[in-house]
């Protein structure tokens, strides 16, 4: 376009005429409001395009997905919007768009205004904090659901329910959700279906625009649903916005049956559940039966069962050796007796045949003795008389008798000497040598005196 | 046997999930692998008893539905065999 | 006998695991081999009596157990004919 | 005889053991050989009344084990017979 | 006599092995050779009463043994017969 | 007669040793050959009387020893043959 | 006579002895002729008497002597045919 001035008089290329008007509307940006015709918005598309149009005019319009999806509005036909952005043209095909930037709902301004303040007023009440947000039961027994009774979102919440948990109880409160009488009436609702045992509450309707959404940006409604003795679980299809009921539930889902879904486990996850749960108590109960068995087996397979003798092998061979040796003890101790005892009898025996024989030997010795004595007993004095009686012999006066002398002895016995010794008339006994004569003295003749010659010798 | 002074309730007073809970602490009690032979045996009767009757309520499960304010519209779509209506 | 103040509890009476503590107790001193002959005597006495009581226990646990789980398998193979004749 | 102040216990009195040791000191003193021939016959007479006591307990107690053993193995056939029963 | 102040017991007073001592003496004295004939004949006859005696109460001794083991070889052999008819 | 005083004790009342002292006695003046014949002959005598004396006791000892030994051996013998009949 | 103031003792009075020693006196006497004839010849006569009477005596004694001596054989043979009927 540097060029532009001095090449004025010449005619332009058709490329050229448009970059010229290209150039002088993108430097034009407005802000407009107007009612949307046409809207096409599909996804892989770069942007989103549509028509506004008023009265008197209408104009194509584009903008780009980032941009779209920021501003957070979706596009309906009759819709009023107010946009801000430039004209532009595509040049190939010599049409003229108007490039939005930024993109509102036009007469909604208000409204969102209120909301936005309460949501903020609500979220300083403390509200929305997350710790006020309670677990769902995991298996609801009775569901309370608030809802239209026409319409899509019932039937998707009821055949999503049947499906995943046909074992709960619904309560429906078939309500109006659009109007002025919606909250008032969700509220009657919500209030039946806890009165009939609900344990959860599913507060749903299908999408609607901002302002068929406004009864759940309710305040009395927020309230109600904060102060529900039971979860309330939101499922209002309306994204990207999000009402003040689906701040103040404990759970939000994106639409009705998302809403059902987190409301109820699924019956085949129960099954698998009980299923697992089956398997592991026999598992466990086996394990145990098990255990049990193998030290009941281990019991039985300790020695004193697997073979009861050791329980007495100790005692039993102490019982042997001690019999064998009271066995062996006493008959060896009588024995032993026995044989001293013979020992002795022996002894007994040898002396007693010698007991006496020293006795014996003596008393014969003595006998021999006696014996030898009494032969020689007499002869000694035999001897001494033999010896005196031929000494004797020898010296018998009586010798001189026998040569024819004679010895006369007087009456007195006495030897007959003289005359005197025998007086005339007594009575002589005369020795002769063969005897003695008795002779009586007649007379006594006195002799002379004669010498004796052996007197002097 | 420990806890018999606490005498089971019948099975069909218990809430679906009051039998669940049990049966999930039946299940942890035997895991602790603490108990006594004939405890284990009553728990696993019991709990044998729980997930049959949980089986059973869950096959049995028919859905019921009390229409308690307005009138819901029928939905040609649906087949009605699980559902029961209920006017209030 | 040295533990006659200690009457012998009816095995009846007995848990499986204090009849089986008292069984591992009366090997032990079985084993151990220090006690006199009437009293090994009748520690074997109960130990067989309480050996078999175990085994008559256990025994009649598998049994049950058995029996327990043979029902649960029924109710799942009722249960597949259900789903089969259901989706049929 | 020595020891005729100290009366003897009657056996059925005495324990397995106690007359296991009185058997064990008579032969010892037996052995010793220091005993008179009145005492050692009464002491051998003592002993064999207490061998042949203790010979008798023993059988006693190994019949009584023995029939026990029986139980035990009698139980353990008929478990194998139920349970090849069972397989079959 | 030179022992006359020492009057004899009788001799079933004296225990077996008084009695058996007795002998000794007695039996040595006779050997030692020393005694009076009425002295030794007196002990010659203690003597031989002494070992009759001592041989009658020997003689009992080993018959009552006999008995005694006679019994305990009875015991011995029923309880073979026994283990005999047991294994049988 | 020189002892005359003492007056010669009855044998009887003589033990065998003191009767045979007094022999000897008798028997050594015997021989001494100093006795008067009266003495002598008193002392024969009486020698002779003790002589005989001491022979009768001799012979009545070894009379009572045979009867003695003889039992001795009977019972010897009778023993024998217990022993053997025992053993038979 | 010399010795007439000393009456003669009576032969009997005498021991043999004295009456030897009074007949050897008189032999003496006799020899030393000395003697009258009276006294030689009542010498004589008194030894002729002492002769016969110690003859008497000496006879006497042989006798009695034999008479023991008979009695000690007598014994002597008597035990021999003791011992002979005893060994036999």
């Amino acid at each position: 376009m540097e060029g532009a001035p001095e090449e004025a008089k010449r005619p332009l290329t058709v490329s050229q005429a448009m970059a010229l008007a290209k150039g002088a509307l993108e430097n034009c940006v407005v802000t407009l409001v107007g009612e949307v015709s046409e809207v096409s918005v599909k996804p892989g598309y770069k942007a989103a395009y549509f028509t506004v149009k008023d009265t008197g005019a209408s104009m194509p319009c584009m903008m780009w997905t980032n941009r779209y999806r920021a501003s957070g509005v979706q596009l309906r036909v009759g819709m009023l919007v107010q946009m801000t952005g430039r004209f532009t043209l595509y040049a190939p095909k010599g049409r003229m768009n108007f490039d939005v930037f930024s993109l509102s709902m036009a007469g909604e301004g208000d409204l969102r205004k209120q909301v936005a303040d309460l949501a903020e007023k609500l979220r300083k009440q403390g509200l929305m904090a997350p710790e006020r947000k309670r677990a769902l039961p995991a298996v609801p027994h009775t569901i309370g659901l608030v809802t239209s009774p026409r319409g899509a979102a019932v039937h998707d919440v009821l055949r999503t329910l049947r499906r995943r948990w046909p074992a709960a109880r619904v309560v429906l409160a078939g309500v109006p959700v659009e109007g002025k009488v919606a909250p008032g009436a969700l509220m009657t609702g919500m209030k039946a279906v806890v009165d009939a045992g609900a344990e959860v509450v599913l507060l749903v309707r299908g999408g609607g625009s901002f302002e068929d959404l406004m009864p759940f940006n309710d305040e009395r409604l927020a309230i109600t649903i904060s102060r529900c003795p039971v979860p309330v679980v939101t499922g209002i299809g309306h994204e990207p916005d999000t009402s003040i009921a689906d701040m103040v539930a404990d759970v939000r889902a994106s639409t009705p049956t998302a809403a059902a879904e987190a409301a109820v486990p699924s019956a085949a996850d129960v099954r698998a559940q009980l299923a697992a749960a089956s398997d592991r108590m026999a598992a466990l109960v086996r394990a145990q039966l098990r255990t049990h068995e193998r030290e009941v087996d281990a019991v039985v397979g300790r020695p004193v069962f697997k073979d009861p003798a050791i329980l007495f092998a100790t005692d039993a061979q102490t019982l042997d050796i001690l019999g064998d040796r009271l066995h062996r003890a006493i008959p060896a101790s009588v024995e032993r007796d026995r044989a001293v005892l013979a020992s002795y009898g022996t002894r007994l025996a040898t002396r007693g045949r010698t007991l006496t024989r020293a006795f014996c030997m003596k008393t014969d010795e003595e006998g021999r003795v006696l014996l030898s004595r009494g032969a020689a007993l007499v002869e000694g004095y035999d001897a001494q008389w033999k010896l005196a009686a031929s000494r004797l012999n020898d010296l018998s006066p009586l010798a001189v008798i026998g040569r024819g002398y004679a010895l006369a002895r007087n009456d007195e016995g006495r030897i007959v000497s003289s005359i005197a010794d025998a007086p005339v008339g007594s009575r002589i006994a005369v020795r002769v040598a063969d005897g003695t004569l008795s002779a009586d003295v007649v007379a006594a003749t006195h002799d002379e005196q004669t010498e004796i010659p052996w007197k002097e010798a | 046997m420990e806890d018999t002074q606490k005498e089971a309730t019948p099975i069909e007073e218990l809430t679906f999930r009051q039998a669940m809970a049990e049966l999930d602490g039946i299940v942890a009690k035997l895991e602790s692998n603490t108990m006594e032979l004939e405890d284990s045996l009553a728990a696993y009767e019991r709990g044998v008893a729980l997930l049959r009757a949980l089986r059973g309520r869950l096959d049995d499960a028919q859905q019921k539905v009390d229409v308690l304010m307005g009138e819901l519209e029928q939905d040609a779509s649906d087949e009605e065999i699980d559902t029961t209506l209920h006017k209030a």
